[in-house]
């Protein structure tokens, strides 16, 4: 799943400076799990952004609103009509959301209110760590299913960097657990740290043509 | 623009702080009139929304009273409004409003005159607004 | 065959059980002798500081609010049991009803017959916050009309024509399948132990006292000069444990530390002193507490022997340090005496009226250990502390115990 | 004119080298300095790379200042800052300037750094970097391009004995052994026990490959304390800290010295080891006494 | 369709003298969607609801506001009353103007009166009715734990006519009441016997819980029995695990050994003295010194001693710190202790036990001498710790119940005492949830067993249907609510034929709106708090009317 954040109201405030009507869009599917862009957000920003400018006494009106998916151009055409009547857009969605507002409603500009952060997982209540990141190479069947691309703060491919900590957490980060020792643990496990020893040649970063494009060509 | 007004929003949960405000009335512990208390089955049920848009509303300040810590008949919910205090108090720098206008407290049904005090104290606060 | 039950005792533990026992479809009968149920607990206080410490009191006015509004409960207050015949299944009860001058059905508490009356202080009482049912009293000692004067001002103030002085008292009989005893008890009462000045000195509370001061004021000043306390200790095991009490109450040392916290927190430069004998710590939730207070609070073994103002006003506490085997003077501004569960004295009245037995202890007698809910008569069923000293929590499962006995016996009746 | 690098491993039965960390700044006379004092008594000065990933004057620059001042260098190169193009490419002017020992590192993490937003390359890990340098001796590049010019370096790799957990990190070393490494560099040891199993395990791999156990100058108690809790890796045992702490205010490097001698001597004399690496870091020109401390 | 309001005002037997009320009841008119303003005097009184009564009735009202003293006192009342007009009894919005507003402040109040009141009409606005409806209850009952608590809860559940099945990890019934030969003899034998007899209890022994679904009236559970696996479904469950007793050597500097020696070994020492080749002389019991909070070993030390004088006649000493005897009975069995020559030794700092030629050398400062003492004991009876019996944890996480700061079932919640955990349908007796003697054990017992029985004897259960709900359509099934609901009354469940989404069980749901208030799709209505009937009264704070 997609995780964001929400951006500093400060810097929401400043794209949609000088705006006096403009619609905040909520998104409901990723950024919705991971609380920071769905109908409850888009409720705190709108209120946020006119809470601020009636304190300095400009005038803001907002409309408010939130489609099933920012990422599907036919979803976003239910916001059309509310479009129409504003002068910007503010996306409470991930960056693909966002442009795929701008690409519908190509006359207004539109403002991202969240920054896109990592593909990941929710750990606790309200806690989210990335897991994944589309390298387009997966390795995960001889890592015992512990991305270290990801997890790996240097994402090396051939055991840890002298770096581990006591106990085995990463030089960056004693909160953070070393992903070689993880691995480690895991395959010895399994019994299969034969796979830790063998050798694995320096990655191909073009498994996947960037910008990533994939026409599936089946049915 | 939002018209101010010197209003202070109590949401109190129904098993204490709202049967301590029943208490001081009994009591007849006079206290400032412009609280406005409202009802809700536990403090853990009060949203960010409800308390920004009390602001919106020009409230002078929103007080979140629930049940002490250990005591919550739904076992978080006055863990979870201390830590949505907090947090809204966060949402509220960001805009500019000053964090003591909203505030987290514990009370007891019996607390009558520390439900009077915390009234109090708020309006202090928000009367130099 | 009756499917109703009788509640003797509007307390804690009563209110327990007439609610289980209404819960499950019985029709209560939930009689007390005082004008609103609630027994000692109502007018306890919540003894938490910044989180809760545990003493259950918060939970005793929701069960008060259900017990009020329960369709199957009617609440007979002003009431004592007169008179018992039959058996189990179908007991016949006589029960005696003081006059209802202002009956709590008809009072909507608007205070205004307090406001008109003229004696001084008042013959019509305003209820305590806590009351239930919320209604107001007329004390016959005071009141002009009943001393044969004429004053109607009350009545013909009252909005809802309540008041009615020539209400009569009232005999009841009820018919019920089983009957539960929790009349509660008695807090020891601390004068009979002169030496420790309580009565004499106003700075001698108990731990009674206590409980009302937080009650009503939710801070602790001195009664002499209303300041804050600085120096307050707590005497422990006042009515439990000696030759005429053979049993621990169970309450006072908890009571006691949850105090001494509470006051340490309210005013951290307070010193508090705790003396007893063998500390009672234990149970749930209750050791990491302790562990927490022993940080703060000084715990000396051995109880005072005396307490003697000072010319200063502050109190001279003389006792023997066990640990240290010496006896000490020191001077404090509050003491507190941690009263036990008595027995009530009329206990006697009641066992003879319904022929169940009293204890050596004067608490009721429990047929057995492992059910400490029966009596010697079938149908008869102990709850709370009538039957032995309780906390809250103990007192509303063995109310509830006592409900489950009972409903056996209802269910037998179908 | 100091004897090569790998002449010295082969033949010398008790190999020294010491670290030289490049300063900040294009100003290289304290490095010079440096440079003079070192060359002729020990077997190699060991070059850092952007050392915990804080921006310095190049290592290979100061491979080439080392040479034209007569002295033999070891050049070390790390994964993060460059790419594998750029590695290659480094290796090859290296060696057309006669500079023929590299030391394959990972690098230090660039959020230890003084760039923390710099882009972490980390293209390649140190095996890799090793089978790259091999490629390169084997006369092509390493998609298998042929070379005009092919090199031929003397391949060192680091490791770390005292971490925990060992298990993983052995297993990363016998990667690096088995992708064929002329000799090893350890991370700081204080612990000659610990030290002792490692090499034995080591052993096992490649009876032949050259160990030199990793010496770092203790300046005082506080920076060992310092160093148990901060830098991964590193172990001081109390012993050695308390005899620190003992030293008369200012004597404490004193002390270093001396314990820093009493390590090489009992490698030496109980022939532990092939060699040490002496780090004294940012006091190189202190490295005399320990040598001679040690008795070399 | 237009909403009528009718608003009824109470001035408590014209009391409340600082509210001017005509003028509020003049303002109320021209609030929006009211029909009907009435001034009242004893709104609260039989007369002053008939009063209420002949204007509902009429049908010109639909939503009724009543602005009088707390809800806390007559809400019930009135909402029965709307019912009898035939009105849905969710269309009832209060104002508290007593207690909360004329008794709160001094000097006139009529502007808040008239504010409160306007809250409540706004809040009228959005309410919608409230169904009452019956949902089926599974009468079985499990209990888990076969000790003394479980039999007699399976018993008396028994008695009232709910069939259980008894879940026993050991190979037999009876648990820790085999070692108990020295305490209040417990009829252990007649109960395994009648349990045996009864048709309504099945027992499975050497069986565990492996997994466990659902809420109150149906819960799934999977109980491994030897190899097989079996499913079944409950409406309540009762834990009666008991606790699990610990000797941590290290608590006395000895290991335990020939001199040093559990309780249960004591207790085959007094079964067969005879086998003892010599009377020890003297025999010691330690308390407080694993664990000074607890109650249980105390207990077992006085009868142990009293066993010890009558059988082996031997010179016994109890050391401790504070003796706990805050128990029924206990004080009477100490008394009787130290009549028959037990001696009690109290201590400040832990003493000192040691191993001297054969026997226990107890050192100690005896703080009522004032001095060191020396003692010396032929057996020294170890203090057994009370720890939550294995598996504890696991057995509370299958159910996602939570256990207290020691391990021991059941949250330290005045709220849950006696025996309620935060899940409806599920009970904790006796030693399970805590250091409980075998009396407080067995009331524990009898009031899960009513509770139990309250909840499941009817067969269905009458619910307000859907008073907390999941909007399928918006659940983006994110899972929070089922993660954060404190009373696990959240699941989730297949609407139509492929997706799920978060459902909330009405019997499950105490009504704390937690889940509500952290939806992030702003999923989850809650008629009477829901998010637009809360924001209903902010908005009217501080209108000018």
């Amino acid at each position: 799943m997609i995780i964001a954040e929400r951006k500093p109201l400060e810097e929401i405030r400043g794209m949609i400076a000088g705006y006096k009507k403009i619609l905040v869009a909520g998104c409901g599917t990723c950024v919705t799990i991971c609380w920071a862009g769905g109908e409850k957000e888009v409720g705190i920003l709108s209120s946020q952004l006119r809470l601020a400018s009636s304190g300095e006494g400009t005038e803001l009106s907002i409309v408010e609103a939130c489609i099933e998916r920012q990422c599907e151009k036919e979803m976003v055409e239910e916001l059309r009509d509310k479009v129409q009547d504003v002068e910007a857009i503010v996306s409470m969605a991930c960056g693909i959301g966002v442009q795929t507002i701008a690409d519908v409603f190509e006359e207004k500009p539109v403002f991202p209110a969240l920054n896109t952060t990592f593909m990941g997982m929710p750990e606790a209540e309200g806690v989210w760590t990335e897991k994944c990141r589309s390298c387009g190479d997966c390795m995960l069947y001889w890592t015992g299913g512990i991305c270290p691309v990801v997890r790996c703060a240097k994402g090396l491919l051939n055991g840890p960097c002298g770096g581990t900590r006591k106990g085995g957490s990463c030089e960056i980060d004693p909160e953070k657990d070393c992903a070689w020792v993880l691995i480690y643990r895991r395959l010895e496990k399994q019994g299969r740290l034969d796979l830790m020893r063998k050798y694995y040649e320096p990655k191909n970063y073009r498994a996947v043509k960037r910008p990533g494009k994939i026409e599936a060509l089946k049915a | 623009m939002i018209r101010g007004n010197n209003k202070i929003v109590a949401f109190c949960c129904e098993n204490s702080a709202y049967l301590a405000a029943d208490k001081a009335g009994r009591m007849r512990l006079h206290y400032p009139d412009n609280v406005r208390i409202i009802r809700v089955p536990c403090v853990g049920r009060v949203d960010l929304i409800h308390i920004l848009k009390a602001f919106e509303k020009g409230a002078a300040g929103v007080l979140l009273i629930g049940c002490h810590e250990g005591a919550c008949q739904h076992l978080t919910g006055n863990t979870r409004a201390k830590e949505r205090a907090a947090y809204a108090r966060n949402l509220l720098k960001e805009v500019g409003i000053d964090e003591a206008r909203l505030r987290m407290a514990n009370i007891a049904p019996d607390m009558a005159q520390q439900f009077v005090r915390e009234i109090e104290d708020m309006t202090e606060k928000t009367k130099e607004r | 065959m009756e499917t109703s039950s009788l509640v003797i005792g509007g307390g804690v533990a009563g209110v327990a059980a007439a609610l289980a026992l209404a819960d499950n479809g019985s029709q209560v009968y939930l009689i007390e002798t005082e004008p609103s149920i609630g027994g000692w607990a109502a007018s306890f206080c919540c003894k938490a500081t910044d989180v809760c410490t545990k003493c259950s009191v918060c939970v005793v006015p929701q069960k008060l609010q259900q017990v009020a509004i329960h369709p199957h409960i009617s609440i007979l207050t002003d009431s004592m049991v007169a008179g018992l015949s039959g058996g189990i299944g179908n007991f016949k009860v006589e029960v005696l009803q003081k006059p209802q001058y202002i009956p709590p059905e008809r009072c909507i508490a608007c205070g205004m017959c307090a406001e008109v009356c003229p004696t001084e202080p008042k013959a019509i009482r305003s209820p305590s916050p806590e009351a239930v049912p919320y209604s107001y009293v007329l004390d016959e000692s005071r009141c002009l009309r009943l001393k044969g004067e004429t004053c109607d001002l009350c009545r013909d103030i009252c909005p809802t024509n309540a008041i009615d002085f020539n209400h009569e008292p009232e005999k009841k009989e009820l018919g019920v399948g089983a009957i539960i005893v929790a009349t509660g008890f008695e807090v020891f009462d601390a004068r009979e132990m002169g030496c420790l000045g309580y009565g004499r000195y106003p700075n001698v509370l108990t731990g009674l006292d206590l409980e009302r001061i937080f009650n009503r004021e939710g801070y602790l000043k001195l009664p002499s000069n209303g300041k804050d306390p600085k120096k307050v200790a707590f005497v422990q095991c006042i009515g439990s444990r000696d030759e005429s009490h053979g049993y621990c109450s169970q309450v006072c040392c908890k009571y006691a530390i949850r105090f001494a916290r509470l006051i340490k927190y309210q005013n951290p430069n307070a010193e508090v002193t705790i003396f007893y004998i063998d500390l009672q710590t234990a149970g749930k939730g209750f050791a990491q507490f302790y562990e927490e207070c022993q940080k703060n609070i000084r715990f000396v073994r051995g109880l005072p022997v005396e307490v003697l103002g000072t010319s200063s006003g502050e109190l001279e506490v003389r006792f023997e340090n066990i640990s240290e085997g010496t006896v000490k003077r020191e001077t404090f501004d509050v003491v507190a005496l941690s009263v036990g569960i008595s027995p009530k004295k009329d206990s006697w009245d009641l066992a003879r009226t319904l022929g169940i037995n009293l204890g050596e202890c004067g608490f009721f007698d429990a047929k057995e250990p492992l059910n400490s809910n029966e009596t010697n008569v079938e149908g008869i069923f102990l709850a709370g502390t009538c039957q032995g000293p309780r906390d809250i929590p103990d007192s509303i499962a063995h109310g509830m115990a006592a409900a489950q006995s009972a409903m056996e016996v209802l269910e037998r009746c179908k | 004119m100091a004897k090569p690098f790998r002449e010295a491993l082969k033949t010398k039965e008790f190999v020294v080298t010491a670290e030289a960390g490049p300063g900040k700044g294009s100003n290289v006379a304290k490095m010079v300095e440096h440079i003079e004092l070192l060359k002729d008594r020990v077997d190699g000065l060991n070059v850092t790379d952007n050392q915990s990933a804080v921006m310095r004057y190049p290592s290979l620059g100061t491979c080439l200042l080392i040479k034209e001042h007569g002295g033999e260098p070891v050049l070390q190169i790390t994964c993060r800052d460059r790419n594998r193009l750029a590695i290659q490419a480094d290796l090859l002017f290296a060696y057309s300037r006669g500079i023929d020992n590299v030391l394959c590192l990972t690098g230090d993490s660039v959020d230890v750094g003084d760039h923390k937003e710099a882009m972490p390359v980390f293209d390649l890990d140190s095996v890799q970097l090793i089978h790259l340098v091999h490629a390169l001796n084997s006369g092509k590049d390493m998609v298998g391009n042929e070379l005009d010019g092919g090199v031929d370096f003397c391949i060192g790799a680091s490791a770390t004995p005292s971490a925990d957990p060992i298990e993983p990190q052995l297993i990363k070393f016998e990667k690096k052994l088995g992708a064929g490494v002329d000799f090893i560099q350890t991370q700081a040891i204080y612990d000659l026990d610990e030290f002792k199993r490692f090499v034995e395990h080591a052993r096992k791999t490649d009876a032949k490959v050259k160990i030199l156990a990793g010496i770092v100058l203790l300046v005082g108690a506080k920076m060992a304390t310092y160093m148990n809790e901060n830098v991964p890796g590193i172990y001081v045992p109390q012993y050695l800290i308390d005899e620190l702490a003992q030293a008369p205010k200012g004597k404490g490097i004193a002390t270093g010295i001396e314990i820093a001698g009493r390590l090489i001597r009992q490698i030496k004399e109980e022939r532990i080891c092939d060699g040490v690496h002496i780090m004294a870091i940012g006091r190189e020109e202190r490295v005399p006494e320990i040598l001679e401390a040690a008795g070399l | 369709m237009q909403i009528r309001i009718g608003v009824f005002l109470c001035d408590c037997g014209k009391s409340l003298s600082n509210i001017d009320f005509p003028k509020v009841s003049e303002r109320a008119e021209k609030l929006q969607d009211v029909v009907h303003v009435g001034l009242h005097s004893n709104l609260c009184l039989k007369e002053g609801i008939e009063e209420m009564l002949s204007t509902i009735r009429d049908g010109a009202i639909d939503r009724v506001v009543i602005a009088a003293c707390s809800p806390k006192l007559k809400e019930d009342a009135f909402r029965n009353a709307l019912e009898e007009a035939g009105l849905n009894s969710n269309f009832l919005s209060l104002a508290n103007i007593r207690e909360q507003c004329s008794w709160a402040h001094e000097g006139d109040v009529t502007e808040k009166a008239l504010e409160l009141t306007a809250m409540a009409v706004e809040r009228a606005r959005f309410l919608k009715p409230l169904v009452k409806k019956d949902v089926p209850v599974n009468k079985e009952v499990l209990v888990v734990g076969g000790g003394f608590a479980g039999m007699k809860v399976a018993l008396d559940l028994a008695n009232l006519g709910l069939r259980t099945t008894l879940v026993e990890r050991g190979l037999a019934l009876g648990g820790r009441l085999e070692g108990f030969e020295t305490n209040p003899a417990v009829p252990i034998n007649s109960m395994r016997k009648a349990i045996e007899e009864n048709r309504d209890i099945e027992v499975l022994t050497s069986a565990e819980l492996t997994r466990g679904e659902g809420e109150v009236g149906d819960f799934s559970i999977r109980i491994k029995k030897g190899d097989e696996e079996l499913s079944r479904s409950f409406g309540a469950i009762i834990f009666a695990t008991g606790y699990r007793p610990e000797i941590s050597p290290g608590d006395f500097q000895l290991r335990p050994g020939v001199n040093l020696i559990s309780q249960e070994k004591l207790t085959e020492i007094l079964k067969a003295p005879e086998r003892l080749e010599l009377r020890p002389k003297t025999i010691g019991f330690v308390l407080d010194v694993s664990d000074e909070n607890c109650r249980l070993p105390t207990l077992s030390a006085l009868n142990d001693a009293l066993a010890v004088k009558e059988r082996l006649g031997s010179e016994v000493y109890v050391f401790c710190k504070s003796l706990k005897v805050d128990s029924e009975g206990v004080e009477e069995v100490y008394r009787e202790a130290r009549d028959r020559g037990v001696v009690f030794v109290k201590f400040e700092e832990r003493p000192r036990i040691c191993s001297e030629d054969g026997r226990v050398k107890v050192e100690l400062n005896d703080i009522l001498l004032g001095d060191e003492i020396t003692v010396f004991c032929d057996f020294l009876v170890a203090e057994e710790r009370i720890m939550p019996s294995e598996g504890t944890e696991a057995l509370s996480s299958i159910l996602k119940m939570r256990i207290d700061s020691r391990g021991f079932c059941q949250d330290e919640n005045v709220h849950l005492y006696p025996v309620s955990c935060e899940r409806k349908g599920i009970f904790c007796v006796g030693a399970c949830r805590g250091d409980l003697d075998i009396a407080r054990a067995s009331t524990d017992v009898a009031a899960a067993v009513l509770s139990t029985y309250e909840l499941l004897a009817s067969g269905t259960a009458i619910v307000e249907a859907e008073r907390v709900k999941v909007d399928p359509e918006k659940c983006r099934v994110c899972l929070t609510c089922i993660r954060v609901c404190p009373h696990g009354a959240i699941r989730l469940v297949r609407v139509d034929t492929e997706r799920e989404v978060a459902q909330i069980s009405d019997l499950a749901c105490e009504g704390c709106g937690i889940c509500a208030a952290i939806c992030p799709a702003k999923a989850i209505d809650f008629e009477g708090y829901g998010d637009e009937q809360i924001l209903a009264e902010v908005q009217a704070i501080g209108e000018s009317l």
